[in-house]
């Protein structure tokens, strides 16, 4: 059990790292319907990172800002699962990302949106819709990829295979009291999501080994370090300036 | 798709052109205004899509939550843009897969602004300002254009222009009432954008061979030398309003003409960088290829999935 | 390559291992010394190449020059000492494209230690001091092996493992005596290391099956859990200079052995790392296959070329 | 003409630069035989930088020493040509920036080692030599690999068509008085060079057409943001801090 302030940073984490990498698609996506789509994926995920992070901010009573954490904290600080750390790969494991992310958030958003604390109840009702979205989207292009050529459907499942070990971390226990849930209770419904999904997709579900374990303590993967120097250097390079 | 020689359809394109009504898909239109029309909207398209990658390149180090949402929408709206004018274009018979092989052979051109280079976070707000602001100026006279699905995408791409030009002030005011290196930052980045943003508008006059004939059929409202002082005109004093310098040693107000004496662009580099010898031409047709040939599989696994979920 | 059943050669072999003698690649040596070998050595060569991957991603973002020099310069021996490995396992008929397809295919190991992750600076110096002082402790027994090109190649890297050894120890000397978050970077990554350094000296010595044969034919000089305590025995001081505490409550002075007492690493993680199934080894190989293929046209262009050149 | 000090600042930044893009081949090379060799090259750029930046940073004065210069400058104080940021691109890409950037260092260098000023002229002494190595190197492989297969004549010849708009800037006016050397004197040598190893690499050479400029008066490119963005990355996040 963490205190709130810890448990909104986790949540505001998560999202901000998967906008950095959602956004690294712009200009690259396969074609332009996937261009508009995942900019509206980014662009959801950092607006959910700003509100928790903005809440976090206030309820610490320090002065900081989003900014201020987004920008000025480093890397042992940030408390998002490792899943979202993970380079975006082929189109193909940024589809995996985003539906074993977007599962599991809109599963726990949902269950926030009903809390008794307002404000996170406030922001997680809203985000629940929008990860919703995210859920649909990516279930497309997972059965899609794996139902649609040879070359599709081993890139697909090679995904699957490569993102899999990072998606225990999600469920480890981590709370706040205001939450007043345990992640492991998610477990069995995102995994009966993801398998339908999967199954529909003509794809295996990976069998359970090595399992990333140590975000929400600040222990990040090797990947994680460059995409904090490229995120917070323009910041970072400007101290105390105004944008 | 009628080549017709019959005059009486010409006639009832004369006609809906002199009344400045809208030419539609299915009407009959003159090949030359066909092909004139693609080689326009496509270009634009074109533009709006290369045009993703100077700004693209800043959303992962935009320097604060708020400019980062920003310049993701805007990006995602270019994106938008992109699809209004190739589909307005595949009303014209020719396909998206066709214009972007085009391009990518360099065949079809995009605007020549976006092979200059966006080496610091002041070029968002430049881009913003000026980019934007120009390609306003050109694209306001388009909603009201002759051939009816290029007018209506141009409405709506215009609103939301406008939308990121006054974004993309607001961020160079920020940055001029911020630190000496934000408002260093700002006017370095006029310095380099203000010649080929003039260039934007194309060549002048005199030098312009297709312009008559577009402003005859409607396909095009002002002549470029109008446009281009109509937008100094609106520039001078908002960057006036920003403190920001233009590096024009000739602009002044004439005060009998009622409008700014500027100086002239470097044709030549325009030429240069329009036949493909600017500073980043190759660098953006080769980002563009290497992202079209990353995502083939993925187009071609759409397709084999759509074809066999159809014949279930 | 002789596998004779002939008696005299086998004497002869048993003679030279006997007065600790070096066995060269033309003597006769039995299928299993030199299978024995070929594993070990093309093991011990995959984990320097590999074990560039980890240190090689923080040259980019070394925080000084200097350091950045040295560390390139580290990295850069790696690949040497994978040269002069590869070179003696060559002596012994198997070619270095062959071993990179067995550790390409999981059908060779590398040392487990690289499946750990480096995601901070300080690992680096960690590196240096505990995973390149564990090596040592393994290593140093190795230049008296009893085959002559891996004993003499053990020579070479040895002396340049101390000086990593030494250079890692004095990066985290340095930093611990600089700022409080400099010192908490070190902490923690000596916290990651050090279970995972314990067991680089593989399982104990109950459970490690082919260490004896490996003892009686000199290819290995001590036992795992010799090295082991060794190794602990000669880093707690160290650690105490440095100021850091190793994690682990059980590790103490014993008086009456003259050595440390220390806990237990986690053998079920060790085996898991082992099979395959740590935090970076799929990382790990696909980084190395992504070279390698990315590289194949290269190596080709040079053989076509050398093939021709030859011809000429 | 410019001064000494933003004289050394440029020899020092092409260095380091340099250095920068040819270590990011670590463990990634298309052998070990590479791995030795551009880690070598890596080591020799870099050592030039640490001279002359460290040279630079006593002459002004300032008590900048040369991590300060590398670490806590912003792009628009670099004072590189912009040849030594382009991207890596494949191992072909990169030995055309070798050899065009070695070629010209060697004779530039190979002049300031007998300039009058002997601090300069001893770094240069020493450079000199050392970029001497990089040419053959550099030449080697344009042989190899232009008269190679045909896909890796293909490669090389679009590397040296990409590099060569970055080529023409070496050879702007840009000296110091110390240094007594205008660089156009050096084009003609340098084409002599550059031509004889394309021919024997059966490569055409390129058009001249656009050609990049701006760098000795910190205009960059594109890449050379994120360049810095990882390499000051560790530095700026402990500010004050010794290592």
């Amino acid at each position: 059990m963490t205190g709130l302030f810890d448990y909104l940073l986790g949540l505001g984490d998560d999202a901000l790292v998967a906008a950095q990498r959602t956004s690294e698609w712009c200009a690259k996506a396969p074609q332009l319907e996937e261009e508009v789509a995942l900019a509206n994926i980014a662009l959801d995920q950092l607006g959910q990172a700003r509100a928790f992070l903005t809440y976090a901010g206030e309820l610490e009573g320090g002065g900081r800002d989003e900014d201020a954490l987004a920008f000025l904290r480093d890397a042992h600080d940030f408390r998002n699962a490792q899943l979202v750390e993970l380079p975006n790969g082929d189109f193909a494991t940024t589809v995996a990302k985003t539906l074993f992310l977007a599962a599991y958030q809109n599963l726990l958003f949902t269950r926030l949106g009903r809390t008794a604390e307002p404000r996170l109840a406030g922001i997680a009702a809203k985000a629940a819709k929008e990860s919703s979205f995210h859920v649909s989207y990516a279930s497309v292009w997972t059965v899609r990829l794996g139902d649609g050529t040879p070359l599709s459907h081993r890139r697909m499942r090679d995904a699957v295979e490569e993102v899999w070990p990072y998606t225990h971390e999600l469920f480890e226990p981590w709370s706040a009291p205001e939450a007043g849930l345990d992640p492991a209770t998610l477990r069995g419904r995102w995994l009966e999501i993801v398998e339908r999904v999967l199954g529909e997709a003509t794809l295996p579900r990976p069998q359970d080994g090595w399992a990333a374990t140590g975000g929400r303590h600040g222990r990040h993967t090797e990947w994680f370090g460059p995409l904090l120097a490229e995120m917070q250097s323009v910041h970072r390079a400007h101290e105390g300036a105004r944008w | 798709m009628t080549t017709s020689e019959d005059p009486e359809p010409q006639a009832a394109f004369d006609a809906t052109i002199a009344r400045r009504d809208r030419i539609e898909p299915r009407d009959w239109m003159p090949d030359a205004y066909r092909k004139t029309l693609v080689r326009q909207i496509a270009q634009h398209a074109h533009s709006e899509i290369i045009g993703m990658q100077p700004e693209g390149a800043w959303i992962g180090s935009a320097p604060s939550l708020r400019r980062k949402a920003i310049l993701l929408a805007k990006v995602q709206d270019e994106a938008g843009h992109g699809l209004y004018l190739y589909a307005a274009c595949e009303t014209l018979g020719v396909s998206r897969a066709e214009l972007t092989d085009l391009l990518l052979a360099g065949r079809q051109k995009y605007s020549s602004i976006f092979n200059y280079p966006t080496p610091s976070y002041a070029d968002v707000g430049t881009i913003g300002w000026l980019v934007d602001g120009a390609a306003i100026c050109n694209q306001v006279p388009l909603c009201r254009t002759s051939y009816g699905p290029y007018g209506r995408a141009m409405i709506r791409i215009c609103k939301e222009e406008s939308f990121h030009q006054r974004q993309g002030y607001e961020l160079l005011m920020t940055m001029m009432r911020g630190t000496e290196a934000q408002r260093a930052m700002v006017q370095e980045s006029v310095n380099r954008f203000w010649w080929p943003v003039l260039m934007m508008f194309g060549p002048p006059d005199v030098q312009s061979p297709n312009s008559a004939r577009s402003m005859a059929w409607g396909i095009k409202r002002n002549s470029n030398d109008e446009l281009r002082q109509k937008f100094v005109d609106m520039t001078v004093p908002q960057a006036d309003a920003l403190g920001v310098t233009l590096p024009d040693p000739d602009l002044r107000w004439n005060e009998e003409r009622g409008q700014h004496d500027f100086g002239e662009p470097d044709w030549e580099e325009f030429a240069a960088v329009v036949r493909g010898d600017g500073p980043c031409n190759a660098q953006r047709l080769r980002h563009r290829q290497a992202a079209h040939d990353d995502g083939a599989w993925v187009r071609e696994a759409a397709t084999a999935f759509a074809a066999r979920a159809g014949a279930r």
